[in-house]
């Protein structure tokens, strides 16, 4: 096995590094084959049971019918990839693009087949664009970059039947599609991108349903039909899935004959493992193990951890303009409360995230250098030094740049009282605690911030209020960004990105960001470079300061072997098998 | 003048009923009652149970509202509440109830039971209530160590002496007793009935006196009304009533006092069980075909009945013709 | 009697309407809105935009409810916006799970509680009941919550004789092995509530045996010569129980509403779980469809409860 | 004939103050006073009251030296320290907090939860029954028809929602919302008794006395109920600690920086917690228990002295 | 009139009963003596809480022998009552002896039908089946003069009248023609008019039956009408027995007097009635020698009354206790209006 994160260095802290594969020792036996696998999925709600990746909106519902799909996170998956979540033949599908005709052509193989042994066929591929883009769709995933695919503006409007900038050079029944797109993005190489849709919809199978009911008809809640290596034998609405093999899988046998994945509450889940009821929890890169169970789970004999960088981060946002309507776009405002980079800095300096993540990460987080997560090694800029506590600089930065102390506070430069507010999410007990820490940094450096409500925000709250083009009440906030498999982020940070909720835009940024999707970013070493200029502009700025990544982590029972949750391992589910036949 | 006039009182009770629940009937617990009380004097109302003797006592102190009918007092009809507060009605008229211990407060000590009325009615300072209040104790025949007892701490009889002082402490005109001793055992309901009758005696008080024991209404009124199914059956005084009885029911009812008399007492029972053949042999006769008694005829200066049309007419007649001759 | 439970029944629809109308407010009012929650990058605020307009989320409120009253008429509770499902579907899948677990506790805290309470009612006073009571006592002193949480970690875990989540085995398949499965795990739930139950149950019966015990008319039955034992039977136990028996439409509603916490601790997948998520999730249409189904159950409990009582008791029968 | 009360009496001015004070020294014991022997007759009782009295003061005093923004801080170092230290001598959650601390403040919170909701639900309760239960007809229809509406919003579900909408709630807030909700049951139990108790005899005295009305329900009626109402808020009382708590369990009680038994007590939701962090949840369950045994166990005396009362009233009948 | 031996079918013989409080025993019926005989109906009359229910609940064993205390003899038709055990006594208890109580309403299983509650005193007594019960209960209806039996059986309790219950009482206790009928003051809650018609009821089935009627009450009235016998009760003990003429014509304790005196009569209608002074001392208060009567006739010497006062037989079947009576008289027999006022 290897583990990626071994290497830290200046940018981050030292973090306990957990290995990202398992193997158990001895030989996998019939005896544990023919049981079943039980997976845990750490959840507090009943999951909605949308199979569809198209449809579904959340991340349980990825995980139950995850072996539906032959890795994590690609139910019904079209591609194979590298460690960096390139696109590589060998899945179902190959993809082929062409930057001169503006095409992207995707191949199906010979024995694609779906569970229930019919094709999988051309129209199948295109179909989840027009679930997206329908306009009654319940889809959440239409975004303005499949505005790219032509004829899709016009579908989405409801102005075409169809979308136009299909193809199928053999036909609707056959293997082949070719997407005509206006333009082109290097990002279209890399799974997870959004151009490219990266799985397949039964279009025979759903029949004569309508897009707007699909996502509540039994075809996709009861007896949905998948691509991967597994079918599924049961579903328990919101409680657990279970699944048997799929003789018509294209790529390798799986091994075990059964898998159960179950919903486990989170308060729940260390005692379900100290009582062996599963062998892992659910989730792959991005299982959500709470990490303050991890010092109660690392005691048991029984399991061994194994862990990933996950494909996100948190950070501390200000708010240092608004969002023009008419326009769409995020505009500075060079007089607001946070406008001065100093002071956003000074107050990154201030807090010692190093601390918070030791004492609550338990080991498992740590300080964030950067707005780009470590699991994406060839564009994530290790170097860049982030903002490690300093109080002595804060306190520096603030004096230079006018932030008189008078009394107990520090006065804005004009002379006038500065009260700064903090709006943060209700959350765990720990990471509220982090809150009070961080004010209390804040008022050590003679900063006067307050909660917002005087309190954590209830989750919508804090959202309805942060997402208005223009807002007062919350100076600083505390977010976190989960990634997709490619790690592009001008939704989040782009002139014209809703996400942008602090509504930090320059020229500057808007040009490294353009750069990343530009036709120079086809050659991976100018984008990886771009990538790393735009992190070192975006700490220069502090106008979003990084604070903690972490590990996406789970023990892993002694019985399982070839656990491994490597992007590369693009046979997650057929190379898993069992030493017994229980949870050991 | 009289003291206080009932002009056919009427009090009914809605009965509800149906899909709606609307009123769809009514109790006639009190349906045309007409009697006046002088002063000084003391009118029993008797009948039996649910006759609407209660209903009709509490029709006229302003408990129950009347459905129709006036009671005059001075001159106003004091079924409006308006006049009852314009009169201080509640001042001159006060009421004595049968359950001695429920009609004082257990929670109240005996000084402010009886100087409820007092406060309300006549501002007295601290001091002067007091005294008022250990006179009317001497006036009932109680020690001034009750002054600070709760009302479980007396018996039956003391309780309804409490009852009394409460009663005549704002000095009423009229007070109507309702059954005051039917719970109380024979030698303490003397004690009460003594007692009443010395303070009438002392204050020239009324009494509106209710009762169905015919004994204790005989010793204690000068006039009586006999009531019967919300209607008064036969009025006359003590004399008329006890000796010449000319309603059915009357008779009946007066037949059915258990005589002390062991001698006698086949006789009584021979005769108790005639006047009961009588009875329902001629009950239709004596009610309408509603089941309620007929209108009250004058058979002399003191005594109306309600006889049936028939029998009525052979006295109006008579009257008439007396009226005549003089 | 049927004119007086259809009489009951039309004074109940004005309450349901004001219920409704004030629910719907209410949900109206929680801050933020079903899509923020689930917010995606990808997803552009246009798209988020078109999905309020087409859920019709930016009308105002009087025609919204209207909408939901037209569509409530055609057994249409709307979709939930989180389970991309209509809300009968998904009331019927967790309200099957909530009923058999409110049952199967009801049928428990009475198989506990009647012959406790009248076995403490019959030797009031001596040893036996002063057991009971102290029993009674402790278990209304703890919130229930704590006795979940208690009896989860003891039975679920140290001991794992219960499953602990969920409301039926992944792997179970066949009627016989679902039936047990389920049962399997609503024993511990149900057992813990039951036992919390029982307490008012207890106090109650006992009570009303001891009632019973002095009354006028077992004294009757004394003077009879019937025997004691034959006197509990005929008088005390009838006369105690059935009041009792009565009250059961109430307890339904209150064992509902105490699923809250059952469910939120055994992770069971009922109404009450639900409800939760919902409130977490601001899914309006299953928040107003679940306090209004709330609502009404608890008026159907009273309407059951009066009936049932007019039934057994022939001082109320109406005639 | 015609006397007046003075001519009737041979007792004048005089003899009031020898009458009085022969008065005084016959005078009955007040209620309090016998319901004060009762507690002295029943040791377990008086026990129990000694507790709740002597930890109500400690608690409320208590916390009045404790800094509670500084309580609450955050204290890296001492996260999930173990009891028994001299630091924190009851151990410290998961923010490093001594939970002894929070205990004290976490006990007046809920504390004062459960009597501002206690006293302003039965206070609006008792008058609601009262007057509902006194005036009758009408009135009494329309307030019946407004307390079946109440009793069939299912109560925790509205409250969770109420308690969501409303964005800058605290102790207060949470008490008057709960308030809204927990005054049915009193009311009830109110306007049963007094609807009987208006039937008796000494009401319609006082009405005849010239008494009116609100001054009949309030010092006719409710002192001869007071003992019904002592009882039932003593036992509300007991219940309303509970109901704050449950909410905090289930994660909308009181805000976060204010601490409450409940919250204490929902470190338990992890059912590692009760055994690897018992002391964040064992001690304010405990002191649940012990509370609510004891304000029960005060209940249960008073009912029976109201109950001996009643009896000894009706003995000499 | 002397009766034989044989006619006494229930003779009891210095009862008493004590009643624990706060732990000790006070006696609220003591030393009782009294005989029944066939065809007779012997009433007992005194003040509220002169103990008269408790003696009729002793003879019917319906104490709880955990809080009471009773001693003496009780022999019904040649058992000792007070040494049955629970099951003999239900043998007796609604076969041999039938009891009335004073409130029809609660007496009465308001959850029953009054058919159920009358043949259940016949499912423990006789062997009929309940084609024969209902036949029975049937003719118990009409014999206590319902006039539409059939559908009154069929009713529950709160749907008849007082009058009504108490005659479904009054069938309860004759169902299985006991010897002895116990009825506890009856008629106190019912009007004039019922009561007449109850007590007509209930002198017809002692015709009818033979039996022997305890009749309890405060109605010298009633007693008056109805009575054979007269025992005169006072602080639990007996005051006075005797014959209803004896007892109403030459009445000689003083109880028995002042009771008399104190009644409304024709013949004092515009006098004050006479009131005895003080009340019925309550148990604790109960004195334990001498007079009990003594205190609430205080203008007679103490030396008047005997210190261990028995029972004197001036006439055959006359008894007085106390020879106190001797030297009674009114106080205002002897003074002009002192002590007609007390409290
Ligand atoms: N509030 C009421 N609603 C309906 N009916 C009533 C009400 N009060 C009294 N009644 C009825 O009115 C009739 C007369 O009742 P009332 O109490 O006046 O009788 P009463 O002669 O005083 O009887 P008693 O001797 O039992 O006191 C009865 O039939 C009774 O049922
Ligand atoms: N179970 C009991 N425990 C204690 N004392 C009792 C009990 N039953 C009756 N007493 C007392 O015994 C005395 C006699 O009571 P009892 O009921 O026999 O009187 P009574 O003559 O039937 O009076 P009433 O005419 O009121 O029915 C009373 O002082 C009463 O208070
Ligand atoms: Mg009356
Ligand atoms: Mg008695």
């Amino acid at each position: 096995a290897c583990s990626n994160s071994k290497s830290s260095n200046s940018g981050t802290t030292k973090h306990i590094s957990l290995p990202a594969s398992y193997t158990g020792s001895g030989k996998a036996t019939t005896a544990g084959n023919n049981s079943t696998l039980k997976v845990a999925e750490v959840n507090d709600a009943p999951f909605a049971g949308i199979s569809s990746p198209t449809l579904s909106t959340n991340a349980e519902d990825q995980d139950v019918f995850a072996p539906g799909g032959s890795q994590w996170g690609a139910i019904d998956g079209l591609f194979n990839v590298t460690k960096n979540y390139k696109i590589i033949n060998g899945g179902l599908a190959n993809l082929k693009l062409d930057r001169k005709a503006k095409t992207a052509t995707i191949t199906l193989r010979k024995d694609a087949k779906w569970s229930n042994g019919s094709k999988v066929t051309a129209k199948d591929v295109e179909y989840p664009y027009e679930i997206i883009g329908n306009k009654n769709t319940t889809s959440q995933q239409y975004s303005s970059d499949f505005a790219a695919i032509k004829g899709m503006a016009a579908y989405h409007a409801g102005k075409a039947k169809t979308i136009s900038g299909f193809t199928y050079p053999d036909g609707q029944k056959g293997r082949t599609v070719v997407i005509h797109f206006t333009k082109m993005s290097p990002s279209m190489q890399y799974l997870g991108n959004s151009f490219i849709w990266q799985s397949v919809e039964p279009y025979e199978y759903y029949g004569k349903t309508p897009i707007s009911k699909l996502a509540s008809s039994p075809k996709v809640r009861k007896n949905p039909i998948f691509t991967g290596p597994y079918k599924l034998d049961k579903v328990v609405q919101g409680e657990s899935t279970s699944w048997s093999p799929n003789k018509y899988y294209y790529g390798k046998k799986p091994q075990i004959k059964n898998i159960t994945i179950q919903v486990v509450s989170s308060n729940n889940i260390v005692a379900a493992f100290k009582s062996k009821k599963y062998d892992f929890a659910a989730g792959g890169p991005n299982v959500v193990m709470p990490s303050s169970q991890y010092p109660k789970v690392k005691v048991l004999k029984d399991y061994t951890e194994t862990g990933i960088p996950a494909m996100g981060y948190s950070y501390f946002g200000f708010n240092v303009g608004h969002m023009n309507t008419k326009t769409g776009l995020n505009v500075m405002d060079k007089n607001s409360k946070m406008g001065n980079k100093n002071l956003r800095r000074a107050m990154m300096y201030a807090v010692n995230v190093d601390a918070v993540a030791k004492k609550f990460g338990n080991g498992l987080s740590w300080r964030a250098n950067t707005l780009i997560p470590p699991t994406f090694k060839n564009v994530y800029d290790s170097k860049t030094p982030g903002f490690k506590y300093n109080m002595k600089k804060a306190k520096s930065l603030l004096n230079k740049a006018g932030y008189k102390k008078q009394g107990k506070w520090r006065t804005d430069p004009n002379g006038k009282k500065l009260v700064i507010h903090l709006g943060a999410m209700t959350s765990s007990a720990a990471t509220e605690a982090t809150y009070q820490y961080y004010l209390q940094q804040w008022h050590k450096a003679g900063l006067n911030v307050k909660m917002t409500t005087g309190k954590p925000m209830e989750m919508n709250s804090f959202y309805s209020t942060i997402q208005k083009p223009k807002q007062n009440k919350i100076d600083v906030f505390l977010g976190a960004w989960s990634t997709s498999s490619e790690p592009t982020p001008t939704q989040i940070y782009g002139v014209d990105a809703p996400y942008n909720m602090g509504h930090f835009a320059s020229k500057k940024n808007t040009q490294l960001l353009n750069s990343l999707n530009s036709n120079k970013a086809w050659n991976a070493k100018y984008r990886a470079q771009q990538f790393k200029k735009w992190q070192r502009y975006m700490n220069s700025q502090a106008a979003y300061g990084p604070e903690q990544f972490n590990l996406a982590w789970t023990p892993v029972n002694h019985r399982v072997k070839g656990y491994d949750v490597n992007a590369q391992n693009n046979e997650f589910w057929s190379n898993l098998s069992l030493t017994a036949a229980n949870p050991k | 003048m009289s003291l206080i006039e009932i002009k056919d009182l009427k009090v009914h009770y809605p009965i509800r009923g149906g899909f709606w629940n609307r009123v769809v009937d009514n109790v006639k617990a009190v349906d045309g009652v007409t009697f006046d009380i002088e002063a000084g004097e003391t009118y029993g109302l008797v009948g039996e149970s649910g006759s609407g003797k209660s209903t009709t006592a509490k029709a006229i102190i302003g408990l129950e509202k009347a459905t129709s009918g006036t009671v005059t007092y001075k001159g106003k009809d004091v079924t409006k509440a308006e006049n009852r507060r314009k009169l201080d009605y509640n001042h001159d008229v006060q009421m004595i109830f049968q359950d001695s211990l429920s009609s004082l407060n257990p929670r109240k000590r005996i000084e402010d039971i009886i100087a409820e009325p007092l406060r309300n009615f006549e501002k007295l300072d601290k001091q002067a209530e007091k005294l008022r209040v250990l006179q009317l104790l001497d006036i009932v025949g109680l020690d001034a160590d009750a002054l600070y007892k709760y009302p479980h701490q007396f018996s039956g009889g003391q309780r309804q002496r409490i009852g009394v002082a409460r009663a005549v402490a704002t000095h009423p005109k009229l007070i109507i007793a309702d059954e005051p001793v039917s719970a109380l055992d024979l030698s303490v309901q003397a004690q009460v009935l003594n007692f009443m009758k010395k303070i009438q005696r002392d204050f020239g008080i009324s009494y509106l006196f209710i009762s169905h024991d015919l004994g204790v209404v005989r010793h204690m009124c000068n006039n009586i009304a006999i009531m019967n199914r919300g209607r008064i059956v036969e009025v006359g005084t003590r004399e008329d009533i006890y000796n010449e009885p000319m309603h059915i029911y009357t008779k009946r009812l007066l037949a059915a006092i258990p005589e002390t008399n062991v001698n006698h007492r086949k006789e009584h029972r021979e005769h108790r069980l005639e006047i009961e053949k009588i009875y329902q042999e001629q009950q239709q006769k004596y009610y309408d075909k509603d089941g309620m008694a007929f209108p009250l005829v004058k058979v002399s200066p003191t005594h109306s009945v309600a006889l049936p049309p028939e029998e009525a007419k052979k006295f109006q007649q008579q009257a008439e013709n007396k009226e005549v001759n003089v | 009697m049927w004119k007086t439970i259809l009489r009951r029944i039309l004074i109940m629809i004005p309450e349901l309407i004001i219920l409704s109308i004030l629910v719907f407010l209410l949900a109206k009012a929680m801050p933020g809105d079903p899509f923020t929650g689930s917010i995606n990058p990808r997803a552009s605020q246009a798209q988020i935009h078109h999905l309020m307009q087409i859920h019709g989320l930016y009308d105002p409120w009087y025609q919204q409810y209207w909408n939901w009253v037209v569509h409530l008429f055609h057994g249409d509770l709307g979709m939930s916006y989180e389970y991309q499902e209509p809300v009968v579907d998904l009331i019927k899948q967790r309200g099957a799970n909530t009923l058999w677990l409110a049952l199967f506790t009801m049928v428990l805290t009475y198989l506990i509680g009647l012959p406790l309470g009248i076995y403490a009612g019959r030797h009031e006073g001596k040893f036996q009941d002063t057991l009971v009571r102290v029993y009674t006592y402790v278990t209304m002193s703890i919130p229930f919550f704590v006795v979940l949480v208690i009896g989860i970690w003891i039975f679920g875990y140290a001991l794992n004789w219960f499953p602990t989540s969920g409301s039926i085995s992944a792997q179970a398949s066949g009627l016989g092995e679902t039936l047990i499965s389920r049962l399997g795990h609503i024993i511990l739930p149900g057992l813990l509530g039951a036992l919390f139950g029982t307490v008012n149950i207890v106090q109650y019966l006992r009570s009303e045996v001891i009632d019973a015990k002095h009354s006028d008319y077992v004294r009757t039955a004394r003077s009879k010569g019937v025997p004691m034992k034959d006197i509990y039977r005929h008088h005390i136990f009838r006369n105690s129980l059935l009041p009792i028996a009565a009250f059961a439409g109430y307890s339904i509603t209150g064992l509902l509403g105490g699923s809250i916490f059952t469910e939120m601790v055994f992770s069971y997948p009922g109404m009450g779980l639900l409800f939760l998520n919902a409130i977490n999730y601001r899914d309006y249409t299953v928040i107003t469809a679940l306090v209004l189904l709330y609502g009404f159950l608890n008026l159907m409990g009273t309407l059951l409860s009066d009936i049932a009582l007019s039934i057994v008791d022939p001082r109320v029968r109406v005639e | 004939m015609k006397r007046d009360i003075e001519d009737a009496t041979s007792i004048s001015e005089a003899d009031l103050e020898k009458l009085t004070k022969e008065a005084n020294q016959e005078a009955t014991p007040s209620a309090a006073k016998i319901m004060w022997r009762e507690f002295v007759a029943d040791k377990p009782a008086l026990i129990s009251l000694f507790i709740l009295i002597v930890f109500i003061l400690f608690v409320i005093i208590a916390s009045m030296f404790i800094d509670v923004p500084k309580m609450m801080e955050t204290n890296i170092m001492g996260y999930y320290a173990k009891p028994f230290t001299p630091e924190y001598w009851l151990g410290a959650d998961a923010g490093g907090r001594s939970i002894a601390k929070e205990l004290v403040v976490g006990s007046r919170n809920s504390i004062c939860i459960a009597i501002g909701l206690t006293i302003i639900s039965s206070t609006f309760g008792i008058c609601w029954g009262l007057v509902s239960g006194y005036f009758g007809g009408m009135v009494d229809l329309a307030m019946q028809r407004v307390y079946d509406f109440m009793m069939i919003i299912p109560m925790l579900m509205t409250i969770i929602v109420i308690v969501t909408i409303i964005p800058h709630y605290n102790a207060i807030t949470l008490t008057l919302i709960l308030s809204i909700f927990y005054w049915m049951g009193t009311s009830r139990l109110i306007r049963s008794r007094t609807l009987s108790e208006s039937q008796k005899d000494y009401v319609a005295a006082s009405k005849t006395s010239g008494t009116g009305n609100l001054k009949i329900i309030f010092r006719e009626i409710m002192p001869n109920i007071s003992s019904l109402i002592i009882v039932d808020t003593t036992l509300s009382f007991a219940e309303n600690i509970g109901v704050e708590t449950g909410l905090s369990f289930l994660g909308f009680g009181l805000p976060m920086g204010t601490p409450s038994l409940g919250t204490l007590i929902a470190n338990a939701n992890d059912p590692e917690n009760i055994t690897g962090y018992w002391w964040t949840w064992l001690p304010a369950a405990v002191e649940i228990i012990i509370l609510c045994l004891s304000i029960s166990y005060i209940g249960q005396v008073m009912r029976r002295t109201t109950n001996a009362a009643q009896r000894r009233g009706q003995d000499k009948k | 009139m002397v009766e034989t031996k044989s006619d006494q079918f229930l003779r009891i013989k210095d009862v008493s009963t004590a009643f624990k409080i706060n732990g000790q025993y006070y006696d609220a019926v003591s030393d009782v003596s009294l005989e029944v005989n066939h065809d007779e109906i012997l009433a007992i009359v005194g003040e509220s809480g002169c103990g008269k229910s408790t003696l009729a609940t002793t003879i019917m064993g319906l104490h709880d022998p955990e809080e009471t205390k009773i001693s003496g003899e009780i022999d019904f038709e040649g058992t000792d009552l007070l040494k049955l055990d629970e099951k003999g006594y239900n043998q007796i208890r609604g076969a041999k002896i039938g009891m009335i109580f004073q409130d029809p309403l609660s007496a009465l299983n308001p959850l029953k039908r009054i058919e159920d509650q009358i043949q259940e005193v016949m499912v423990y007594h006789t062997k009929m089946d309940e084609k024969q019960r209902h036949a029975r209960v049937i003719e118990l209806l009409n014999e206590v003069g319902i006039v539409d039996p059939e559908r009154t059986a069929h009713q529950f309790p709160h749907q008849l009248s007082g009058g009504m219950r108490q005659r479904i009482i009054i069938a309860i206790a004759i169902a299985c023609k006991p010897d002895l009928i116990i009825a506890d003051e009856p008629t106190t809650a019912l009007d004039v008019t019922i009561q007449a018609q109850i007590l007509d009821v209930l002198r017809d089935i002692q015709k009818e039956n033979h039996a022997g009627i305890i009749l309890i009450t405060h109605d010298l009235g009633v007693v008056a009408e109805t009575a054979d016998r007269v025992a005169v009760m006072y602080a639990g003990q007996i005051v006075e027995t005797g014959s209803a003429a004896q007892i109403f014509n030459e009445p000689k304790h003083p109880y028995t007097r002042s009771l008399l005196r104190s009644m409304p009569q024709r013949d004092n209608e515009n006098d004050d009635l006479y009131v005895i002074s003080g009340m019925v001392p309550s148990l604790q208060k109960m004195p334990k020698d001498g007079d009990r009567f003594a205190p609430r006739i205080p203008w007679i010497p103490v030396s008047a009354h005997e210190a261990h006062p028995t029972m004197h037989e001036l006439e055959p079947g006359h008894m007085v206790r106390c020879t106190c009576y001797q030297n009674f008289y009114f106080p205002d027999q002897v003074k002009e209006g002192a002590g007609n006022e007390s409290n």
